[in-house]
């Protein structure tokens, strides 16, 4: 470990590892708990459509980034609570309109465009700094608005229509969700790459559900797991020289898979048929 | 060659098509007025994620001849393909003869295959178009002097250099490497993601060498080269490996022999 | 004066869902501390209008007042519904549910102690106090809709909505819940939807029968005839085992205990 | 009109147009009704994997990316029905976990860079003649296995405990299901690219639920909506010479909202927030 | 012979869900054209135990017989849910499905003029023809039981599973709906979960009691001891209406009609 540290790149990679999993394992819970992970792989889609929209209008791609996956989180949220679409279709939709969109405004627009594989793959090894620091800010943005409304994202997640008798804004807090999601798939896709946030934001916190039912819990342990993942994974990549942010999802990966055969030991003669049903109850 | 030949008297030019920019160039100056060139990557665009809309297409399929680089990813999938739209299209490899590293598609930066390429497109034009034969030699001589002098002009960059070492982000310049014998330091191996041991091993390279600055090309996201040049304590120089006037070539060649000079400096 | 007493207000309400109309001219108007029961065949719209009141439905055509105003204040409503529809593999416990009944009127950003024992007494008068840590899909049907009513009941509101809360209770809970709910009567408002009867007519102050429209009678008198037209077959029901005291043909206040 | 049509190439590319739109019209359906849009999306890139494979043992990519598919489809309903875990995780993880064993595998195999962009965007002018035939041969397998299995597709995507105390084999039915998403995925990414297929799976029943709530008419309205997309957005690309495929998606996308905007005026004075309810209802 | 006679039998059977044991040592044996009522507080495990015999959930230990086998034949079961965990939006009309219990009755891919013809029979007799061609998520709490009891009778099963199937429907149709039940029962077996006891002693043949276990007795004799086992307090439930005749301290058949 020790002659890895020596690097500067090392290091930051390390940090970035570590703050990238903080904002996933804490928003991932809401995105499991609540299964939309459909959104956090679509917003990371279609913020490629704010790209090539910053590139058409020479403005720095991620800011376009941002006002698109913001523009469709306000745009999920609103058709959704307007219109009585499906969310899922209307979020299936974005995403390719999204993408056709940026392809369309990148071969538009004048100069030289990045490539897309940067955007979708990213580099964990070398994220610049001023990355960490937007890494670093969103994680306090987020930890700071799921302290203020805990309860409520808790209360619309599961049951949006108590909540609304109750009294609770539930069109906003929805939309605070998703601009959570938004904002964390714009900043991670710049940092690490869209694989990494999609299996940051999945896997940790699957794992975390199968140990607890709470949600504070599940946010708690998804974030150590996410380091773990991580950082381990660095550490792995460098041993076998692998591509590390692959090695890192590899790595969550097989870390599933074992909790999901330690809990399959335990409950080895239980039933099981009564359990999967569940996702039929769901629709 | 004959429904060739009446097709060149009909419309007057040849309609030839080549991949990258620094191809047209070269086709150009061999065919003169004699040809029209196109482009299939536009300036600016990356060659690994190019769609082709259907305007080129319906170009492409009224196409006499298409010189491929050989070697190019995008070629792969698309030539098949195109091939399928235009049963006459010529298809010329300008890399036959080219010993090939890795599949590094990037010959097109170095003079000396830059001259076998040539000889391939004055071949194939001069044998579609044998009326013009002589009109195609002459340019083809007269290129061929041109690279020589830019060999000699590029080696003579070299000279007094000991340690021909440089760090590029994206392994771009393995053809000039091997020919004027530098070392390519390249942070992505084989144009892949890099993992962090190869990193690693470069960035102690680079250190031992006092090598500082590290090349990027503007067609992909150079934040990541910034990072490495951070950690040498450096900075980041943009050369384009996809030059639109071949001439530009020697003044990206003096960057980096600049670049070694600097570096032997630090050391 | 009268605007202080009337907890709930209802004039020509429609709703149509789809283009077809559910509701037609619906017409309530409930003194505070009511107690009034809905009863009414499949269909008839009872649930519509119980959502209408509590603000999950926008009426096509019609006005609603509830506690003198025309929007609904946090902690007002307390609504138990027919089918609570939520993921039951969700990672919330049972304490957890019947404290969002809590959330309005939580100060700050967590519950107090004093939120905690007020769903803890909820949660001890439906009998599931013992439940709590327990994962809410980990529930039998009835254990379920306890819970449903616990939290209800947390919200301690001016009015409380309740679509047949016993549906899937075991009669040892009924008993126990309907002499519950004529206590909590004391402090609030309850509208109360159930298919029984005979339960609903010994409790409840007001009966009203739904069918498309409301029939009700602020004198509090149900007669035969109103039955009539709710019912598809009054004279069946009467034979299958209608307690009689329901039905006053001319006058008598149903429901009296 | 007619000067686009002189084309062989325009010709071969209507006729892929018409057959991608009946393999993702039916399939698309199934997809949109059982809100199992995610898993379209997640085998594209599950199919990455594949093509990692292919590269690294130096076969066809396209049989890397039918096996990687077919292998995560039923692995997808194996862990989905054995495992108890939640469906849409699930395949968030396969998502991860595909993407980054291609990459691991694309590093490690010999050569340079493999093309990736080309699975992802295909290009539906370009399509090959065997291409068409696959396509036309997965149209005709689709069709048939639907012609044969429409209620027991219907049965089991409605109310799968139903079915299976009726004596249904409810787990061959979905694993057949995920098949034939898989394979209509491979298939197009090969043909018009991963954006594309989402669309036309997405979109074109997403607009037909609007109109009719019967299985059988939302295939075919779906079938005939996507060949409108794809036929008109190929001519429309051509005269504004754009990108056909991210053309036939925006003009998919112009379609579901002038849709909307049409059932909007309809109803407008209906309440709406009741159908929003279902979202949750599901979720 | 015996095995001929006897619908459904289950020896020393033991649910465990996430390691709680929900059943215990179940024993129960019903006759081929029974009618078995089930009675038993909320959460005594009637729900597990019905699934259990509808082949949904898989026994942790114990062995079940469905009529004679040890596996279930297609179309052998007809299962009313208590609560139908179902997407609303789904495009299916009622009419299909109640034909989707014709499923493996059907001959071919498509359902005959027979199988409509059955399924129409069955929406009639819950009183929704009316309603065949509406969309399933449009229907009232009520009517979607009515739609579910009709799916289960398409089935034309062997053994009838009705779990609470009259929770939410109104007065008027239970007392035609357990006219039905006696009619059916002359061609089938019936099972009935319900906490309705006045109308359960009324129609069905044989009565048991369920919490954890089953306390059921061949002799179709309801004992007070038996009901003070299950229910955590007997006397308060005689006092809130159950009728005397269902508790025999000595002998008598229960729900003799
Ligand atoms: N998924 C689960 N995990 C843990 N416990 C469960 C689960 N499902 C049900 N239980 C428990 O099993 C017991 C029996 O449940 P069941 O649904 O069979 O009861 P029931 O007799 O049908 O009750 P009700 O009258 O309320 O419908 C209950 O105590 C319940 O809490
Ligand atoms: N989404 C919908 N679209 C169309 N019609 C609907 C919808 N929801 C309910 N309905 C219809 O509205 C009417 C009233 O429904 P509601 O649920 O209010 O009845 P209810 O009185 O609560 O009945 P129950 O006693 O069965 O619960 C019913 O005829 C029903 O079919
Ligand atoms: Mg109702
Ligand atoms: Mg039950
Ligand atoms: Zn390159």
């Amino acid at each position: 470990m020790m002659d890895f540290l020596q690097y500067d790149f090392a290091r930051q990679a390390m940090l970035a590892g570590v703050l990238v999993s903080i904002a996933c394992g804490v928003v991932g819970t809401y995105v499991v708990v609540k299964r939309i992970v459909f959104i956090s792989g679509s917003m990371a889609h279609i913020a490629y459509g704010g790209i090539g929209l910053g590139y058409f209008l020479g403005i720095n791609p991620i800011w376009g980034a941002f006002a698109f996956t913001a523009l469709s989180a306000w745009g999920i949220g609103f058709i959704n609570y307007r219109a009585g679409q499906k969310e899922d279709t209307i979020i299936g939709i974005m995403w390719a309109a999204s993408m056709a969109l940026g392809i369309i405004l990148i071969q538009m627009s004048a100069g030289y465009t990045a490539d897309l594989m940067s955007y979708l793959f990213g580099n964990i090894l070398t994220v610049p700094r001023e990355d960490l620091i937007f890494t670093g800010v969103l994680d306090i943005i987020i930890l700071l608005v799921v302290y203020c409304f805990f309860e409520e994202f808790r209360a619309v997640a599961f049951d949006e229509e108590f909540a609304r008798t109750v009294g609770v804004n539930t069109e906003k807090i929805y939309l605070l969700l998703l601009f959570l999601i938004a904002m964390t798939v714009v900043v991670m896709i710049r940092a690490v790459g869209v694989i990494l946030v999609i299996a940051l934001l999945t896997i940790p916190p699957t794992i975390a559900a199968q140990y607890t039912s709470s949600i504070s819990r599940m946010m708690l342990i998804s974030v150590l797991l996410g380091s773990i993942f991580t950082v381990g994974g660095l550490w792995l990549s460098f041993y076998l020289d692998l591509a590390s942010g692959a090695t890192m999802v590899l790595l969550a990966v097989a870390g599933f898979f074992i909790s999901l055969a330690l809990r399959g030991i335990k409950n080895r003669r239980l039933m099981v048929v009564e359990e999967r049903n569940n996702f039929y109850e769901n629709g | 060659f004959k429904k060739e030949e009446s097709k060149v008297r009909e419309e007057g030019v040849l309609k030839v098509w080549v991949t990258v920019l620094p191809q047209a160039d070269l086709v150009r100056k061999i065919g003169g007025e004699l040809v029209e060139v196109n482009v299939l990557v536009p300036k600016g665009a990356s060659p690994e994620d190019y769609e082709i809309p259907p305007g080129r297409l319906k170009e492409l399929s009224q196409a006499d001849v298409y010189f491929v680089v050989g070697h190019l990813p995008l070629e792969r999938v698309w030539i098949e393909r195109i091939k399928g739209i235009n049963k006459d299209l010529l298809v010329v490899d300008t890399s036959q003869g080219i010993e090939i590293i890795d599949d590094n598609p990037h010959i097109w930066l170095s003079p000396r295959l830059v001259a076998i390429q040539s000889r391939h497109i004055y071949e194939a034009l001069s044998s579609i178009d044998d009326e013009n034969k002589g009109y195609y030699e002459e340019n083809y001589a007269a290129l061929q002097d041109e690279l020589e002098k830019m060999d000699e002009d590029i080696a003579e960059l070299f000279t007094g250099i000991k340690t021909r070492m440089f760090l590029t982000y994206h392994p771009a310049w393995t053809y000039l490497a091997r020919d004027y014998g530098l070392t390519e330091l390249a942070i992505e191996e084989h144009g892949k993601e890099p993992g962090p041991k190869h990193v690693a091993h470069i960035i102690d390279v680079a250190k031992k060498n006092g090598i500082k600055i590290v090349f990027a090309s503007p067609q992909h996201s150079i934040k990541s080269a910034q990072v490495i040049a951070k950690e040498l304590g450096g900075e980041v120089k943009i050369i384009d490996p996809l030059p639109e006037d071949y001439r530009e070539l020697y003044e990206t060649v003096s960057l980096i022999a600049d670049a070694m000079r600097r570096a032997e400096k630090n050391k | 004066m009268e605007k202080e007493t009337t907890a709930v207000e209802i004039k020509n309400l429609w709703v149509k869902i789809n283009g077809r109309s559910i509701l037609e001219d619906v017409n309530l108007k409930i003194k505070e501390k009511d107690f009034l029961g809905i009863i009414g065949p499949n269909g008839g719209g009872k649930t519509t209008l119980l959502k209408v009141i509590a603000g999950l439905i926008k009426p096509y055509r019609g006005e609603i007042r509830v506690m003198g105003e025309d929007r609904i204040r946090p902690g007002y409503i307390g609504y138990v519904p027919q089918y609570a529809y939520f993921d039951y593999e969700f990672p919330i416990t049972v304490e957890e549910v019947v404290l969002s009944g809590r959330l309005k009127h939580k100060k700050g950003r967590r519950f107090s102690a004093a939120d905690y024992r007020i769903a803890h007494d909820k949660l001890k008068q439906v009998e599931m106090y013992s439940f709590r840590k327990r994962q809410i899909g980990e529930l039998s049907g009835g254990e379920r809709q306890r819970v449903l009513v616990a939290r209800a009941l947390a919200v301690e509101p001016k009015i409380l909505l309740l679509d047949e809360p016993t549906a899937s209770a075991d009669k040892g809970f009924v008993a126990d819940f309907y002499e519950l709910l004529c206590e909590l009567n004391r402090e609030m408002t309850i509208i109360l939807v159930s298919h029984d009867i005979t339960a609903v007519s010994r409790y409840v102050k007001t009966l009203a029968c739904m069918n498309r429209t409301l029939y009700y009678n602020e004198d509090k008198i149900l007669t035969y005839e109103l039955m009539e037209k709710v019912y598809p077959c009054p004279v069946d029901l009467i034979a299958h085992g209608i307690p009689h005291r329901v039905l006053m043909p001319h006058e008598g206040v149903v429901g009296e205990r």
